[in-house]
């Protein structure tokens, strides 16, 4: 098999955060994700490009992207007090993202660290 | 009182003679911090590398990594905070008794020899897990280490870092202080940010039912919170973004699959030591990432009546009071 | 009169009323208390859209309801009253100056924090951090009189400088947390880590407590000023043994100069 | 377009004093001879400077954000930024955030900054934090005066290798220059130790000096031909009778260009705290007789601040002398630094004697090119505060007033009572603008000539000098009206100035195999790539022509 190797990718799995991790993958799978620990390893192998859930659901439905998004800031706009949690498992693009949503919503504003 | 002595993980590459892990378990849970960051490194300081180091394990049980360390010391569940404290008391020579020490599971002879070996050390380093910070006390244990590793700098170098898990959290942490000046436990209800950890706290919110909407990203709450956090999560409007459909997603209103960050989304996550590391991913997704996701949802909520009455206050007008 | 508020519409998230305090109320008319914005989350409404609202201009303020979600009642104050008949939410009197409240209930957590003076009386529970210091200040209550009849939580009197607090249930862990003066009495005791960190002042219990290890037992005594805290409580119905009590000192590892004195 | 009508023009660089003069600007934001059409802007009576630049600030970047965590308390007491349609929330104070930093600097009609202490290492975090500084310019200087593979270099006697290290840790920060803070002290700091004398070898080396590295350092900022020369925080910042260390310090610089940073640190006499004496005098003969240097005051107002410092010995010391909170953050290889939060009270009379100390360099030095406004926030005090300081510079007997708050004994130890001078509003735009605007080699800031940025603020004239520079009628960024009125109304995105010094490709492989040895991250993902900055502006280098 022909593999394509992505050299020192990150891997985000817990707070070392290493960056020295080179990925084999056939562009559905990673297939080997050296000098990973097995956590590591477990992480980067066990997703893929796969379509494996719906886009979005709405009320356990399927529903196309626009519908959700435009239904989840309905949502949170219609809220007096909503809250914006979690951002542990994603980019610091994103978090960015959420406090600017918080503070657009006049909501709470919260990470994991605060467990 | 209060603050924070600390390094970037180099600094304990290079320098770290003595390496202290607090309720933590690096070998199963950080499997490479020994060998990329701590003890098993060599270095122009410490040319003999784990020769030249000394580690000490605190922790309630044997976990896999006393096998690293030098020293395991087995403390009583629910007496680090005691264990601290009479270590502060002990480095400034003032008398604690056999017995208060023996309470926290330890002797004497070992605290002291903990002391002498801390006082004698040239750069020492403490590293501390959920074992010490998510355990009866919390957020005193941590304090607790931190004021010790400060006080040690009468003696000689110390320095202490949290064992942050869970991917990303420290970006986040990193994010909202400088775009809001605090870490986590903030509220904008009053159009600019506040901060009372236990009163804007997730766990508390919930538990007390107090938000009418939740937006979940990056964590399954559902699988990990007391079911009465849980239980308000259901009743309440809650949107997901997740690449797995979890357990927060099944009492959902909304869930959202996005692409995982660093296997198939792009951007950055900041290390526990508060650096930042570029992200490579590998694969291409089906679905949009997060960041996408959060950016249109703002689109849309931007669209909407805006909140605040009037615009709100000119931004020069001093708040009555204080901004609590 | 006094201006008498009774919830007629429960929040569904917190109501923040800052405002609720005789200091402001002495001028306003009724139509201005009753247009008077709360914050119910980020929405903006009047008082009226949740309370009916008696009586204007008074120095004396009254509430009935289940008010657990209702906040920072008499922030602030610095003279008059305020009756609560029924709960009360987080941060009643934070910051109070003078004045005097009184809950016939129960009420939630940071009570009197940061206050400079006044009394404060909780006839059931009250929550954490009662008279504390909001987080990073250096100093919680400088001084007042907070009493709690029920249990408290967490971390009571954390950092205070000056004043009195008397809880009558136990209280949780960290009671008198990093205190650096005042004293705190505990007629039935406390949890754990009580005194923790502390640098001056005094810790009463008349229930035993489990000692931090870095407090010493230094003497069995009959403190002089028990007497003078007995007159000040008194009005209040609050009584203390003379003793005697058995004195103990730290925190040794601040190095502290506190007392806790257990009733014997 | 717009067009400034009636307005007194104060314009140090082209010589205008005060006349009267139409001012525009065209639409890509820059000063131009005439327009046709557009906003015209009625400025009758008002007086007009170029926007304010801040030689030496600490706004962005792992130091400040972790004092930003460690002072909630001051967060709650400050003055918070309500969210509105369009513009982000914030918090002023102390450590201001992010979104509060750009609207309370252009609020007082500031439009460049230059944040002054970024480790390599955190450089891609600085950068992060500089995007979300709204409306104003901005530059960043890089730490270079402990870093191992440097300093190694230095030791070895390799002075061309050094220059190519530099420049190559330069480019890879996306760095404006060079700041050297108490050079060889903050690497002796990692075993608990200090550098204090120039020509005693740092600790773990067997040759190299402090004074070595301040030679070296200015040499490579001018053979580099960068824009800004090193920007020196001398050894022995605060203590009692540093003036020897720095005299000693500035005779190293052996004729180069340098900026010295917050001089009022270092200029004390005395040999403990109890004889601490201010000895600007002599400080600010070296810079009247020195016109290659240039210096901020770095002036203490009284009041809360937290106090930030690469110095972590300093911020030890400091912790001990408070018992109040500390922070520490040593960073591998390159520097640390050291966060104290303190408050300076006129009753103190070490404070007192800083107080006067960084009043009488502003005053003593002549050339109002040379010394600039700073308080090197927040260590001094916050720069939100700068109209309190050029109210003291424009009034004699507004210092007087001041003065008889400071306890009788402190008067023996300062200069400042004997001090008659008074700035003019020239001189003020020179001071807050055009002096450091040609400090840092910004052409184009720093004054109203064709071709230059249009960054312009309006005052209203008035008595009341701290109210008028704190409250501008108009700010006018790169051609918007970004303040009016005292409120924010636009809150546009502002520039990064870098510089890319000329640099051996080789030397990317000299230093892979070192810094495999003391980092703990990926050569390849040390460097900030040019793609992260937002809105770059590449400075040019101009080495000295060879001869």
């Amino acid at each position: 098999m022909n593999l394509e190797v992505i050299e020192n990718a990150t891997c985000t799995f817990c707070g070392c955060v290493c960056d020295d991790i080179d990925l084999h993958h056939d562009g559905v799978r990673i297939h080997k994700a050296e000098r990973a620990c097995v956590l590591g390893t477990a992480w980067f192998l066990n997703h893929t490009a796969e379509k494996k859930y719906p886009v979005a659901l709405v009320d356990g439905e399927e529903v196309s992207l626009d519908v959700a998004i435009e239904t989840a800031a309905t949502l949170l706009h219609a809220a007096d007090m909503p809250l914006v949690y979690g951002m542990s498992n994603t980019t610091c693009e994103a978090q960015k993202e959420c406090v600017a949503l918080a503070d657009l919503l006049g909501g709470l504003l919260d990470s994991h660290t605060s467990l | 009182m209060g603050g924070k002595v600390t390094c970037t993980l180099g600094e304990v590459k290079q320098r770290a003679d003595f390496i202290i892990y607090w309720g933590g378990n690096p070998a199963e849970c950080h499997p490479r911090h020994f060998t990329k960051y701590t003890i098993m490194q060599k270095s122009k300081f410490l040319p003999r590398g784990r020769k030249d180091r000394t580690m000490v394990l605190v922790d309630i049980r044997e976990t896999k990594s006393a096998k690293a360390a030098d020293i395991f010391l087995q403390v009583r569940p629910g007496k680090d905070f005691e264990l601290i404290t009479i270590l502060r008391a002990l480095i400034k020579d003032q008398p604690v008794r056999d017995e208060d020490i023996a309470e926290t599971g330890l002797d004497r002879a070992a605290v002291e020899d903990l002391v002498r070996r801390m006082k004698g050390a040239k750069f020492g380093c403490m590293f501390f897990g959920m074992g010490l910070s998510m355990t009866r006390g919390k957020h005193m244990n941590s304090a607790a280490l931190l004021t010790l590793a400060a006080e040690m700098n009468a003696f000689t170098k110390f320095v202490a870092m949290p064992m942050r898990g869970h991917g990303n959290v420290t970006g986040a942490d990193v994010i909202m202080r400088w775009q809001t000046g605090y870490p986590f436990g903030i509220s904008f209800n009053r159009g600019y940010p506040r901060y009372n950890p236990g009163e804007f706290s997730t766990v508390d919110v919930l538990v007390r039912g107090d938000c009418d909407a939740a937006f979940i990203i990056g964590a399954d709450p559902g699988a990990t919170m007391p079911q009465p956090a849980i239980d308000h999560l259901a009743r309440i409007p809650t949107i997901v973004l997740d690449p797995h459909i979890t357990h927060t997603s099944r009492l959902a209103r909304v869930h959202i699959t996005t692409a995982p960050q660093g296997i198939s989304a792009p951007g950055t996550a900041y290390r526990m030591d508060e650096l930042p590391m570029p992200l490579s991913p590998a694969l291409k997704s089906p679905y949009p990432t997060d960041e996408e996701v959060v950016r249109r949802i703002n689109e849309a909520i931007a669209k909407k009546p805006f909140w605040l009455p009037d615009g709100g206050p000119s931004p020069h007008q001093w708040t009555s009071q204080v901004n609590l | 009169m006094p201006v008498t508020l009774r919830l007629k519409r429960p929040p569904i998230v917190p109501l923040e009323a800052e405002f609720l305090s005789p200091d402001v109320l002495a001028t306003l008319s009724h139509a201005e208390i009753s247009a008077m914005i709360v914050h119910h989350g980020k929405r903006r409404l009047p008082l009226s859209e949740f309370f009916d609202v008696e009586g204007e201009r008074s120095e004396d303020l009254v509430l009935h309801g289940e008010l657990h979600k209702l906040r920072w009642v008499g922030r602030g104050m610095r003279r008059g009253s305020i009756t609560v008949h029924g709960t009360i939410g987080m941060h009643l009197g934070a910051y109070m100056r003078g004045g005097r409240i009184d809950v016939h209930g129960n009420a939630g957590d940071w009570i009197g924090a940061e206050m400079k003076d006044g009394t404060i009386r909780i006839r059931g529970n009250a929550g954490g951090q009662i008279g504390a210091a909001y987080r990073g200040a250096m100093s919680g209550m400088r001084n007042g009189l907070i009493m709690i009849d029920g249990s408290a939580g967490l971390e009571v009197g954390m950092r205070m400088r000056r004043g009195t607090i008397v809880v009558g249930g136990p209280t949780r862990d960290f009671t008198g947390l990093q205190m650096k003066g005042g004293t705190i009495l505990l007629r039935s005791g406390a949890e754990i880590r009580t005194g923790a960190w502390m640098q001056r002042g005094t810790i009463i219990s008349l229930k035993p407590l489990q000692m931090m290890p870095t407090f010493t037992y230094s003497t069995t005594t009959t403190p002089g000023f028990l007497p003078l805290l007995s007159r000040h409580l008194a009005p209040h119905g609050i009584t203390l043994p003379t003793g005697p009590y058995q004195l103990y000192r730290g925190d040794r590892a601040v190095p502290g100069k506190g007392e806790i004195l257990v009733l014997a | 377009m717009i067009r400034i009508t009636g307005g007194k023009i104060y314009d140090p660089a082209q010589g205008i004093d005060g006349q009267v003069r139409d001012l525009c600007i065209d639409d890509t934001g820059k000063i131009v001879e005439t327009v046709s059409g557009g906003r015209i802007i009625d400025a009758t009576g008002m007086v007009i400077f170029p926007g304010g630049v801040d030689v030496h600030t600490h706004v962005a970047g792992g130091a400040i954000n972790f004092a930003r965590a460690m002072t909630p308390e001051d967060h709650r007491r400050t003055q918070a930024f309500i969210r509105t349609k369009t513009r982000r929330s914030g918090l002023g104070g102390m450590a201001p955030t992010t979104f509060a930093t750009g609207y309370l600097y252009a609020g007082m009609g500031f439009t460049t900054v230059n944040e002054a202490a970024v480790p390599v290492l955190s450089a891609r975090h600085t950068h992060e934090e500089l995007a979300d500084i709204p409306i104003i310019d901005k530059a960043s200087l890089t730490l270079m005066a402990n870093n191992e593979i440097l300093l190694e270099q230095l030791e070895q006697g390799e002075y061309e290798r050094a220059k190519q290290v530099l420049s190559w840790y330069l480019w890879a920060a996306k760095s404006y220059g060079v700041k050297a803070v108490n050079p060889g002290g903050v690497k002796a700091w990692k075993y608990g130790h200090d550098a204090k004398a120039l020509d005693t070898p740092i600790d773990g080396y067997h040759r190299l000096t402090p004074g070595q590295i301040v030679t070296n350092l200015a040499r490579i900022c001018d053979d580099l031909g960068l824009p800004h020369p090193v920007h020196l925080h001398c050894n022995n910042l605060g203590a009692p009778g540093n003036i020897t260390t720095t005299l000693d310090t500035l005779a190293r610089l052996e004729g180069h260009r340098a900026h010295i940073a917050h001089s009022q640190y270092h200029a004390y006499g005395g040999d403990g705290w109890d004889t601490m004496c201010s000895e600007t005098t002599v400080l600010a003969e070296y810079f009247n007789s020195h016109p290659n240097l240039t210096t901020d005051a770095g002036v203490v107002l009284f009041g809360d601040t937290v106090t930030i410092t690469a110095d972590g010995p300093w911020q030890h010391l400091l912790y001990k002398l408070t018992g109040r909170k500390w922070g520490n953050l040593d960073v591998e290889n390159e520097t640390g630094c050291g966060i104290v939060p303190y408050t300076y009270r006129p009753s103190n009379v070490v404070n007192a004697v800083q107080w006067a100390a960084g009043l009488e360099l502003l005053l003593m030095i002549r050339d109002p090119w040379q010394v600039f406004l700073s308080t090197d926030h927040p260590n001094g005090g916050c720069f939100w505060r700068y109209p309190e300081i050029i109210q003291m510079l424009m009034s004699a007997e507004f210092r007087r007033e001041c003065l008889k708050k400071l306890p009788d004994r402190v008067k023996s130890r300062i200069k400042l009572p004997e001090l008659d001078r008074e700035y003019t509003l020239l001189e003020i735009a020179t001071a807050m603008s055009a002096g450091p605007a040609r400090a840092l080699g910004l052409t184009h800031k720093g004054h109203l000539g064709v071709g230059a940025d249009a960054d312009v603020v309006v005052y209203e004239e008035q008595v009341d000098i701290q109210q008028m520079f704190s409250h501008p009628r108009y700010v006018i960024k790169a051609g918007e009206v970004v303040l009016e009125d005292g409120d924010i109304r636009e809150a546009p995105q502002g520039k990064e100035f870098l510089v890319r010094p000329a640099m051996d490709p080789a030397t990317n492989d000299f230093i892979r195999p070192l810094f495999e040895d003391c980092y703990t991250m990926k050569f390849e993902h040390y460097p900030v790539e040019l793609e992260r900055i937002e809105h770059p502006d590449l400075r040019d280098c101009q080495p000295p022509a060879t001869s």
